[in-house]
Order: C-alpha cells, then structure tokens, then sequence
C-alpha cells in the first residue's frame, strides 16, 4: 500500500475524481488527439494559442488515473505560459517521469530545468516503466497540437505493443 | 469440486511444482491469474529440457551421430505426442510452429490464397483474437474477398442464427476461436463446423484457450485446422503447432522455403518435402518441442477431464463472487464458458485495477486483451481479466476478491 | 594461438562450462565437431533462461502486473544487446524469428514482393544454403523474376568478375552467405555490397555461420538485411534475429498478421505497429530472447577477436592435418575462410564415415549440408564436415584424426 | 569397434566393396530409381521379369557400405523366385531391419516369414534408425519396379528431412 501511495499520491487522485479544464474550449485554435492502444485511452487537447501564448488548454476524454490527473494538471500548468516556456516545461516533466527508469533513486531526477511545481507528485511513475505513457499522453498531444502548422486536428498515437 | 479431482489436485501441491510460484510480489505470495496470456512452466517441463539440453540436443534430421540421433528421436515424439493430446489421425498432421498466430498466418497464406478468391467471403467471429482477424484481414484485401463478421450478442454468445444465416457457398473459410480469451465462451464448434461443411467452407479453429482446459478431439470437433500454442499449455514461448487435414495439407503450396521442407534443390527447380516437413523450413524449436510435449505429459498426468472440471468450479466461483461484489460488473454471460472472466470496477479504470491487484500479489491482465472488437460492443475501452489454470485454487480467488475491495477502498468506490 | 586467447580459452575450461560436453559417446568423452549444424549451450545459457523462467516469466508487453514487466524488460534488453552484438544503430532494426530461415523468407515475401517484378533478377551465390535459396526460388517463380546465380570457383571462393559483370539495373537483390556452411569461405561482403548498391540492389546477407565466429558490424558490412540463428551461437534453438535497416523495414508491409504487430484493430481496418513490432506478430520466443542475449555475454566475455583468432587456428590445424593424411581430400581452398571444413575419405562414402566417427565419439555432420549446388558443382552426393567452436581444441582435431584412421583401417582403404 | 562389427558385418564389407550383379541388365522388362536425399545416394534398380518369375536382378549406382551391400544382397536373394516370393521376403527384410528399434533384443525379431539367409547379416542396421532407410533404399525400389504396370522407369523417392 505504501507503494500504491507513491504512485497515486494525493493530488493525482484529486485530479483523477475532479479533473480540471475538462470539456472541449469553444474556439480553439489548435486541437489534437492522444491515443495509448495499450489500455485504449482516448484524449483530446484543445489550446487557445495567441501568437506566442498558450492562452488556455483544456482537454476530453477518458482515461486511467494517471492520465487523466496528468491532464488535468498538464492544463494549469502551462495555461497562460509562453510557447517556448510550454515546451521547456514538457521536457523537464519527460524527464521527471522517465529519468531514473525504475531505480528508485530521486537524486537521479532532474536538477535543471523549470520548476516542475504540483507536476512532481508523477514523480511516482518512474517505478512503473509500463505507467509512463499514461503520464506523457496528453503532453504528447499538446506537443502535436502545437506543432500542427495550421489550425486543425492533430492525431498523436502513442506507440505502443500489444501481445498475450 | 469431485471427490477425484480434488485428490489429485491436492496431491500436486501445486506451488511447489511451479517454481515461479513460489515468489512474493509486493511482499505477497503470487497469484497468478494471467494464464490466458501465458502460463508458468512446472518444474517437470524445465527439467525435460535441460536433460535434453545436457544429453540429447543437437539439430535434428540428417544427422548420424548419437547426438542428432537422440534429438530427432526426441523431436519426432514430441509430434506424436502432441498428435495424440488432441486426437489427430497422424502424426504428419502436426506442423510445429511458433505459437497459434503463427499456425494461423500459414493456413491463411497458403490454404487461404489457394481457397479463397474475389468475391468470396471468409467468416470471422467479432470474439476472436486479433491473431484470428489480421490475417484473414490481409488476405481479404489481397484477394479482394470479403471479410464477414459472426456478430456477439449480450450475453457474450456467438449469434449462431446469423451464423447459419450468413453462410453460402461463397463461404470458403470459417475462423472461430474455440474459448474466448476475454469472455470464456465456449463455442459450438461441432455445430458450427458441420453447416460451414455443408456449404463447403474449411473450419479453422482458434485452440489457443481450449487446448489447455478441455480435453479436445479434433476428430470430433470437425474441424480442418487447428492452432495452439505450448506457453499457454505450461509449455515454452516460441512453441505450438497447427494441425491440419492431411489432404488439405497436401494440398497446399508450401509457405517458407529453407532446409528440411525440400527434398532437392538445385537452380533449375525444387522439389517439396513430404508432410509435415513441406511446412517447417529451416531449423526448428528442437528443445522447446521437448518442452511442448513434457508439458502435455504433464498436463495429461493429472488428466484433462479433472482439470476441466476443478477450472469450472473455480471460474464459476470466481463469477459469483465477483458478480456479488458491489460496484464490479462481469462482462457477458456465455451459455458454455471456461477459465476466464473479464469485469470491470465502476469508477477505477482498468489500468488501475491491475496496478493495485499486482501491489497485492494478484496478477490479472488489463487492457483490451487482443480483442478490441470485443470490447467495441461492449463500448468499454479496457477489461480486467482474470484467466485459471491448473495451479490455482479457492484461495486464489479470495485473494483476487481481497485486492478488489482494496482498491475500491483505495479509490473510494 | 596469440598467448591472450590462449590464456582465456585455457581459463574458460570448456568441459565444465557446457554440459553437453560431458557425456561420452561410444565409451569416448564427446568430441562436438558439428557446430555448423547446431551448438551446445553453456551451462550459463542455461541458467539464464531458468533463472529468467522461475523469476520474471510471463506475456511480454501491455501487462501491468510485475511479472510481465519483468518480462517485457528482459525481452527488450535482449533486443538491445542482440543490436549492440551486430553493431545496428538502433534496436528497432532488430527483429526477433525463429532463425535463419525465417529471417530470410520475411525479407522475401515482404521487401521481395515489394522490389521485383517480372523480368527482375535475383542474384544469390552457388555456395548457399537452401534457406538462401528456395526463398528467392518462390519469389522469382512468384513473380517472374529470374533468379541468377553467381558462380563458384574450384578454391571454394564465388567468381567476383562474373558477379561484377552480371550486376545490372535489373538487379534487385543479391542474397549471400557472409561464411559458407559447407566450405568456410568468407565471402568479401563489404566489396560485394558496394558493388551491389552501384546498381541500386538491396543485399541480403546470409549471417547463420558468421555471426558466431567473427565480430560482425552490419553498418560495415554495408549490406541491408542480415539473418542469424541463436542456435549456432550457443543459444537456444526456435530463436533468431533478423537485421534490417530501419528505412527499408518501414516501407516493408508486415508479414504475419496478430496480436502485437497492430496498433488498432477493428472490422473496419486494422492500423499496423511501429519497428520491430510490425514483423513480430504473436507470443514470440520470449525465453529464447532471453538465452540469446546470454549467449551473445557468453561470447562477448571472451571476446569475438579471440575467439575469431582461436578457429582460425584450429581451422588450419585441421585442414593441415586432413591434407597430410593419405586418401583424404579436401573440399575447396578458400581464400578467407572460417571455422568449416568438408572432406572426403576414398573409398568410403560419407555415410560411413559419419558412422565409423560417431562409434569413436567424434560428431561431425556428412551429407549435403542443405548445399546440394554445391555437392553438384564438385560432383560429389555428400561431404563429411567438421565445424569448430569456442569449446574445441587441438585436442580434438586429434581425435578426428584418430578417427578418420580407424575408418580407414576398418574400410581397409 | 565391437559395435561397428555388428553393423559392418564382414558380408556386408565384402558386398561393398564386390557387389554383385553390379551393372545394367541389357534387355530390363522393369527399371526404377532410388534415391534418398539424406545422403544423396541413387540406385538403379534393373528387374528382368518373365511372367511371374523374377529371373534376375541387378542394380547400378553409388551408396554407403549399407546401401550398397543391401542391394547388391538383395540381387543374390530374389533372382530366380517367384514374385509373390519377393514380396514376402521384401517383407520379412523390412521386419528384420525395423522390429526392435533399437532395443537391441535379437528375440524380437520376426520369427515367421521365409528363411532371410545371408541377408540376415543386415540386422544390426536397427540399432541406427537412421541408416535403415539404406538397407530398404534398393528394396523400395525393386518394388516400384514391379508394382510399374508397364514396362519403363519407376522413380522412387525415399522421404526424409533434412534440416542443419
Ligand atoms: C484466443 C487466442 N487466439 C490466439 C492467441 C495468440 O496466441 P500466440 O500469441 O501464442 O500466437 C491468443 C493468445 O492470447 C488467444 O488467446
Ligand atoms: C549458411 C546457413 N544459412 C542458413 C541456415 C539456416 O539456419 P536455420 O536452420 O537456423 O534457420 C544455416 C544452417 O545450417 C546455414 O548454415
């Protein structure tokens, strides 16, 4: 169970139960799908771009725990931030969840980069290699959206395996 | 549970006879209910093939000296005994393969292209793994055939009146699963293979869950192919095998060129091996047949019908108490079922579901278990699966109930 | 011998490493010259794959249990370190077979049907095995193609200048073995490649005896596809990889279709897998990964450049002593060559020959070596052969001596 | 050696390097190849057939001490019997070299059948399953010949498997 805590701290299931920025914005100016095939997650990600502003994100969909706290908190924390500063802080959250790759050891984590704030609570996920797509899908789609050169809709399908 | 069953089970001591068993996982000892993926090899399976290993291993056919001698001996029995686990005529029946996907990619790609042209139909059921869609998808959009759905009802039920429906003489292949890997249907293979036969369709059957849990009889099912694979018989990966007719087998062009499936090759032409050899080019799992058939051993040991019997009373004991618990719901209600269960937990996704179970020691599969069509009409994007083999018991059970109530409780559901 | 391989050859004390080798053989402790064929797994192999089998064995991929992660971690660390063995650039061009074989028929009936057409050709050597054969047999028969073929010389080595002059626009494949099976000729990839890749021909290469002998680095060899066998390598059978790169593997459409190799599946259509996963459909060999990659640290721990040196010597020690010896002929005089040689004994046919040797615990394989072009080109119907690896030593190219003359006495040739 | 003594009988060795009725008969009334890929051995098998007596046989091409002793045996035995007679020797041949497989137990050899003679010297190839289809190569193709309707070549291919 103490382990079950470091994974799903507080915060996480909080955002689980009430995510954040849920609903589709009315005039978004950029909208991109995230799908894991490996549990069938579906996100959508709208953003309200002004030139270099991420104005505001919001999201859609269904998903676990993780991905959908990861969603919830990936939309206030880059709602309001410069483009660049948005793809700094994707970077530095990449790797936060993916740097000590199952070794436990916190001191592997990222000294640089911005503050990470109420994102560090995924910090748990690196214990679980097969989790951390849950954490990066709908950074993944906010990443697609961003880069669609005109406005429309982006598909981003996490890549993944499926074999039994 | 009968009187016999439970002697017999009882006298394996079943944790001691499986050495992965033996392990704790989050400081619990494990629960492995994820025999529909794969299952855990008995150490009398290791144990075949290391003593091969050590004292007969060498490749096989050809071969004049002791070694090669011993492991073809060695390989050729294996074929006879997986010939006879499941009732085959012949041992040159059984082509061995690397597991049930691999048997049915070679039917399609032979049997298949030779049956089935433009405007034909191949039959597919909407339970089937996606080893027995892909395939006949590809062949479909190569041929230019139709690929035709056998629809599911409610209940998880294959819908047999659309069934009998659909087939015409267009038919030219039906592929069904035996056992639902997600839902535990059993089919009525007997009755579906003998329309399929009236409107001159060949039957392939997906073994890959039956072959483990009933004692199956090819003969009496009625069916032209079949496929299984070792690892979920308490075999090894990389092993199974597809039976076939022997003379649709004959018939049928070969699919891999190599060593041992010719009988001379020279640059002006090639001549084919007889069966089964025509279909195992090049160098074959030696050891892992070896291991495929000390599993049969040891599966027909304790014997087919007791097993049969003990995984029904342990799955219809794990439906009821997961239909007892509040807040989880079982996905269908197959007439005839066997080893496997799919439920989900309102207000916990399935990934979820696995991860707070595995914390416990219980090991379920989440996910959409190769079977997105399943889960398409059911509109749910992911099951949690419970799967039984051999070595579990009541126990197990309890403790897979346990986990759930854990993470109810842990979500607040 | 260098004094360094020497010393790790002499520290490995190959008996108690393997057990295969410690059993006798006609009342003679085993002399194992048949490595062409098949090797003998050290005891480490072993152990890794029960080890693996007893404490992180399950389905690889989408689980979320501790077991299957275990698994899938073990599974993809032996894709890196398979990668990492041939010098690919990237574990996605590392695609888990069964083999050789099979390795070389996904490369035909994938880019094959993709890069010829009617009135291409395919050029593949005289020396090769039928598996380098047969696939571009069916192809070119497939597709009208023709299938060329480079010639042999009396030494054993391929006829360069007729290679050269054949290559031509119509060229869309050159398949070749890097070291000959029957011969040991190492046939100079690098300069064929070049050639090949002037005409715009992808090259194929044929890596079952090369990969165990000498240190291969694919981005050197400059070739596209590259095949190998666990199996000779010192791990297990029913294992193997294929090499390719990435960009051709792309565009290749997948092979077999099932679970794993789809990102989505419906009724509808069905959305393929990233690399490598679009070639690897069903449960694959997931223990035999495993041994793969522990036999690659097997290999690796001595060092590819010993061990390279260490045949080579024993190789020509071999060849020098079969020459010396009267009524013996040797097959060819390669160039380059590596760890295979093939003989004849006057008088008495390779059969017996196989038998007398094996009676006085000496196993080295006789007949056609799935090679019959080359049992065509110097008129023979077979060859003894004696193939070496890292466990023989001079020692036992006495014993095959010995041998061969108690053959000779018998037959009174 | 005391092994190979009992495979290579001193008979055996003698036909090997003798055999007899070695060479093509002139005018044949039946002729079938033989062939066993495993080793790449051919035979020829040359039947002079009046009516219902085998009158005599000879046999052409390159084997082991095996094959080769087996037909050049199998000559001696049949030339000069009748076809029924052949048949059933062919018969008794194929439980002599089959019956124990391996087990080694002499006891288990077929007790009825007619009297094998010489060729009895062929028993021990059943300690080595895989040089049986050498001592029967020359049988199966005698009786390819004389199962051909008509007179002419009968190709008889011996199935085996060969994998490295
Ligand atoms: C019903 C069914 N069919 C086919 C397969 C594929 O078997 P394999 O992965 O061994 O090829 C599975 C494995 O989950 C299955 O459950
Ligand atoms: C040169 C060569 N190519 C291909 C093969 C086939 O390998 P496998 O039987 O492992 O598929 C062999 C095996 O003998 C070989 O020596």
């Amino acid at each position: 169970m103490s382990d079950l805590r470091a994974l799903y701290q507080e915060v996480i299931l909080d955002h689980y139960k009430q995510p954040r920025n849920f609903g589709a914005l009315d005039q978004p100016v950029r909208i991109a799908h995230g799908s894991n095939p490996l549990c069938g997650d579906q996100i959508k990600v709208y953003v309200d771009l002004d030139g270099d502003l991420v104005k505001q994100v919001t999201f859609e969909g269904h998903g676990c725990a993780i991905s959908t706290a990861a969603a919830s908190l990936m939309t206030e924390a880059v709602s309001g931030l410069a483009r660049s500063a948005v793809e700094e802080l994707s970077h530095t959250f990449r790797d936060l969840v993916t740097s000590s790759d199952g070794s436990g050891d916190q001191a592997d984590a990222p000294q640089d980069g911005p503050d990470l704030g109420k994102l560090e609570v995924l910090a748990g996920v690196r214990e679980y290699p097969v989790r951390i797509k849950c954490a990066t899908l709908a950074w993944h789609a906010l990443a697609a959206a961003m880069d669609a050169e005109l406005a429309g809709e982006a598909d981003q399908a996490l890549s993944t395996v499926s074999t039994e | 549970m009968t009187l016999d069953a439970k002697t017999a089970f009882d006298a394996l001591r079943m944790r001691e006879i499986v050495p992965a068993l033996r392990q704790e996982i989050g400081g619990h000892p494990l629960v492995y209910l994820d025999n529909a993926a794969s299952t855990l090899r008995p150490q009398q399976v290791l144990d075949a093939q290391n003593a091969f290993e050590e004292s007969s291993y060498s490749n096989v056919h050809r071969g004049v000296h002791t070694l090669s001698q011993r492991a073809t001996q060695a390989f050729e029995d294996a074929r006879e005994t997986v010939a006879r686990f499941i009732g085959a005529t012949s041992s040159n029946e059984i082509v061995f393969v690397r597991g049930t996907t691999e048997a049915l990619n070679l039917v399609a790609q032979t049997h298949g292209r030779q049956a089935v042209s433009e405007g034909d139909q191949v039959m597919v059921s909407e339970m089937e793994h996606h080893s027995n869609i892909v395939p006949w998808q590809m062949l479909c959009s190569e041929t230019g055939a139709q690929l035709v759905k056998i629809p599911l009802t409610e209940s998880g039920d294959l819908d047999l009146d659309v069934y009998h429906e659909a087939l015409s003489e267009r038919t030219k292949i039906v592929a069904i699963s035996h056992v639902s890997n997600v839902l535990g249907t059993k089919n009525p293979i007997e009755e579906m293979a003998q329309s399929a036969r009236s409107v001159g369709a060949t039957v392939v059957v997906d073994g890959a869950q039956s072959a483990p849990h009933l004692g199956v009889d090819v003969e009496a099912l009625g069916c032209d192919f079949y496929a299984f694979s070792a690892h979920k018989l308490y075999g090894p990966s990389g092993m199974g095998a597809l039976w076939g007719k022997q003379d649709l087998l004959e018939a049928m062009p070969p699919w891999q060129g190599g060593g041992s499936m010719i009988r001379s090759v020279s640059f002006s032409g090639t001549e084919w091996n007889e069966l089964p050899y025509k279909f195992e080019a090049g160098t074959p799992n030696i050891t892992g047949a070896v291991g495929m058939a000390a599993a049969i051993d040891f599966l027909e040991a304790i014997g087919l019908e007791p097993i049969a019997a003990r995984e029904a009373e342990l799955l219809e004991a794990a439906r009821s108490a997961l239909l007892a618990e509040s807040s989880v719901q079982v996905l269908g209600d197959p007439k005839q079922r066997a080893s496997v269960v799919s439920f989900l937990i309102d207000g916990i996704h399935a990934h979820d579901v696995g991860q707070v179970l595995d914390q416990e020691g219980v090991a379920v599969r989440v996910g959409h278990h190769c079977a997105q069509p399943i889960m398409e009409f059911y509109g749910v994007a992911s099951t949690s699966r419970a799967s039984f083999g051999v070595y579990n018991d009541a126990s197990d059970i309890d403790r897979l109930i346990d986990a759930i109530r854990t993470a109810k409780s842990f979500f607040a559901v």
